[in-house]
């Protein structure tokens, strides 16, 4: 059964790193800054997916479980919205800066 | 050669690249994040000094990896650091905001003055 | 295990390093951003491994920490990109109508 | 146990770059990205380091306030912008004289790395003397230990330095910002991506921050650490425009943020009395003590902490489009 799951750990971290140097290759390599955010997408949330997926039977303690995987919802909620935030920072500079004010209207809290 | 020299040989360096930085950089701003390079490098020292004093005590099995006292003394440092971050940016700002300059130079000139200053 | 989990924490940081180039590269200040998130998350990924393996104290809190502030940089970046355009649209310094301007020493 | 040499020596470079790009980068704003990158591998560093309360501080505050800060003051000073600091000699001090500051810098850094390999070798540690003498404080983690028990005085002093520096920063404002709000936390254009992020993050972000504070008796973290933690969600409100920046004239705020300090030395003076020392707790209350001064020191320096972000009180920029 140890075997087993060591053997899980090994595929699943090893599948993970592959995804961070692919990422890393994508963003040395991809011809613009949203190809390269794409690339960056692909390591945050599957790099680090698979790498905690592959921690989870090296830790004993269910609270370790839990902190694993809150780390990886956490980074998928920063991954995507960092990815909708640089998209919308990059756009205006091919042609649309006008909407660029801030504009602070109420917030749906007040 | 451990862990422990290799970062506190990393923190010499990096107390001699932003001492560089400190003195070299006309820019204040440049001046704030280089002085924040020294810094981290002196912590780095205490970091240091710490792991070697914990790692005489680990092999007595108190669980301790390091000497807690310098871990504390950097935790006070980093939050000095931070407050002398705070009011040096203020400072900078203000200081850009009243004469538009953000060297600490009297004389010299700011290589891009800002549009409409020279004939206020 | 405890070999293979370091070595995996040592290739994924060798790898987001790599990354670095694309922070002296830019060309674009987003691009470098990019690349600093990338480090981020490669950063935590093998900060996991390095924990797991090496038993390390308090480490998954710290990915916690690491990955609850990862999105701060995007956002000051957008705001920054959001005040810089405001002020390169004025003609002069547009930011305030500030009687205390005129009295430059 | 090669193989974490390699990771250790892997990290060292990768950090001495980052610093070498921090200090050559051509604008402000590029070596301020490569500063926050370097706050977080720096954090890596201390958990290599084995200075997991350490770690969790610098990567709070290395990666995460400081490159707000900076980011911001970046933004705001990019029209006058700067300065190359390698090659070009028309700004800055004459090559000559860069030159002669390289060596010595140089020399500097050398002697530093001869003392770190000349250190004594037994080390000298006061690790033992906090180690048996941990369970008289009752609380489990030894850095809180020596932060609230044996050296309480240090941290006194750091929770009040905030207020201080909140006091500098504010007495930057000019006559007329005077009655405004502070104006560094400025919102981006609202997008629904930003606002969903500061809608979905605070949340989780005070939950994980009691969680700091309330394990920092016995494993890593601990006050500061929970406080920048609260510190940075609330930053995220403002920036995202959900919230006003506070008004530096709030009293309920002022309040908060004297209010550990006093706090502090109030149970400090105390035990003149009720224990032998200033700062001294009475024989059997040492633990319920530390966390009642780390409770409040929390709510003081989170609210200092927000201060300190936004700078000092600016008249309103757009007092038309804001209410």
């Amino acid at each position: 059964m140890s075997a087993l799951l060591d053997g899980f750990t090994v595929v699943a971290v090893s599948l993970g790193a592959l995804f961070f140097l692919a990422g890393t290759l994508g963003l040395l390599r991809f011809p613009d800054t949203l190809a390269r955010l794409h690339a960056l997408s692909a390591a945050d949330n599957l790099g680090l997916g698979l790498v905690v997926l592959g921690l989870l039977p090296q830790v004993a303690s269910p609270l370790g479980w839990i902190g694993l995987i809150a780390v990886w919802l956490l980074a998928l909620l920063a991954s995507g919205t960092v990815s909708q935030l640089l998209a919308g920072a990059v756009r205006p500079l091919d042609g649309a800066e006008t909407q660029a004010r801030d504009n602070p209207a109420e917030g749906p809290f007040s | 050669m451990n862990g422990a020299t290799l970062f506190g040989l990393c923190g010499a360096g990096l107390i001699g690249l932003g001492l560089y930085g400190l003195i070299c950089h006309p820019g204040a701003l440049r001046k704030v994040l280089a002085f924040n390079l020294i810094g981290s490098g002196v912590f780095l020292l205490f970091g240091a000094i710490a792991r070697r004093g914990g790692g005489v005590l680990s092999s007595a099995g108190t669980g301790i990896d390091s000497d807690p006292v310098p871990q504390a003394l950097v935790i006070t440092g980093l939050v000095v650091a931070f407050a002398a971050t705070a009011i040096a940016v203020a400072l900078l700002l203000r200081l850009a905001e009243t004469t538009g300059r953000t060297t600490l130079d009297p004389n010299g000139s700011d290589p891009a003055p800002p549009a409409g200053r020279k004939e206020a | 295990m405890t070999e293979f989990l370091l070595a995996a924490a040592a290739f994924v940081l060798g790898t987001v390093a790599l990354g670095v180039l694309r922070i002296l590269r830019g060309p674009a200040d987003a691009d470098r951003l990019l690349a600093a998130q990338l480090l981020g998350t490669g950063g935590v990924a093998s900060l996991l491994l390095l924990g797991v393996a090496t038993n390390a104290a308090g480490v998954t809190d710290l990915a916690l920490l690491l990955v609850l502030l990862a999105a701060f940089a995007s956002v000051a970046f957008v705001t920054g990109a959001a005040v810089r355009a405001t002020k390169a649209a004025g003609p002069t310094r547009p930011s305030a109508p500030n009687p205390q301007r005129g009295g430059e020493a | 146990m090669t193989i974490s040499l390699v990771v250790d020596i892997g990290l060292a470079l990768v950090v001495l770059s980052l610093a070498l790009w921090i200090i050559a980068a051509t604008t402000v704003y590029r070596a301020v990205i490569g500063f926050i990158v370097y706050g977080l591998l720096l954090a890596i560093v201390w958990v290599r380091l084995g200075a997991a309360d350490v770690a969790l501080t610098e990567a709070a505050l290395g990666g995460g306030l400081t490159g707000l800060l900076l980011l911001g003051a970046a933004a705001r000073l990019s029209h006058h912008e700067c300065v190359p600091v390698f090659g070009r000699p028309a700004a800055g001090p004459v090559v000559g004289f860069r030159l002669l500051v390289g060596i010595l810098c140089t020399l500097i850094a050398a002697g530093l790395a001869a003392v770190v390999l000349l250190l004594p070798e037994p080390a000298p540690s006061l690790a033992s003397e906090v180690a048996s003498n941990l369970p008289a404080t009752g609380v489990g983690n030894p850095v809180t230990a020596v932060l609230l028990a044996y050296r309480a005085i240090d941290t006194l002093l750091e929770a009040v330095v905030l207020v201080p520096a909140m006091i500098g920063v504010w007495s930057l404002a000019t006559d007329q910002g005077w009655s405004g709000r502070p104006g560094f936390l400025t919102p981006a254009r609202r997008t629904s991506a930003l606002t969903l992020l500061a809608q979905v993050l605070p949340p989780v972000g005070i939950v994980f921050g009691i969680h700091l504070f309330w394990i920092g008796a016995d494993h890593p973290g601990g006050k500061f650490q929970a406080a920048v933690v609260l510190a940075a969600m609330w930053a995220l409100v403002l920036l995202a425009g959900l919230r006003e920046p506070p008004r530096v004239g709030s009293p309920p705020l002022r309040l908060a943020v004297v209010v550990g300090p006093l706090v502090f030395i109030g149970i400090g003076v105390s035990g003149i009395w009720l224990a032998d020392a200033f700062l001294a707790y009475p024989a059997g209350y040492a633990k319920p003590m530390i966390l009642a001064i780390e409770a409040v020191l929390t709510l003081s320096i989170t609210v200092a902490l927000v201060f300190l972000l936004a700078g000092p009180p600016a008249a309103d920029r757009s007092a038309d489009g804001r209410r």
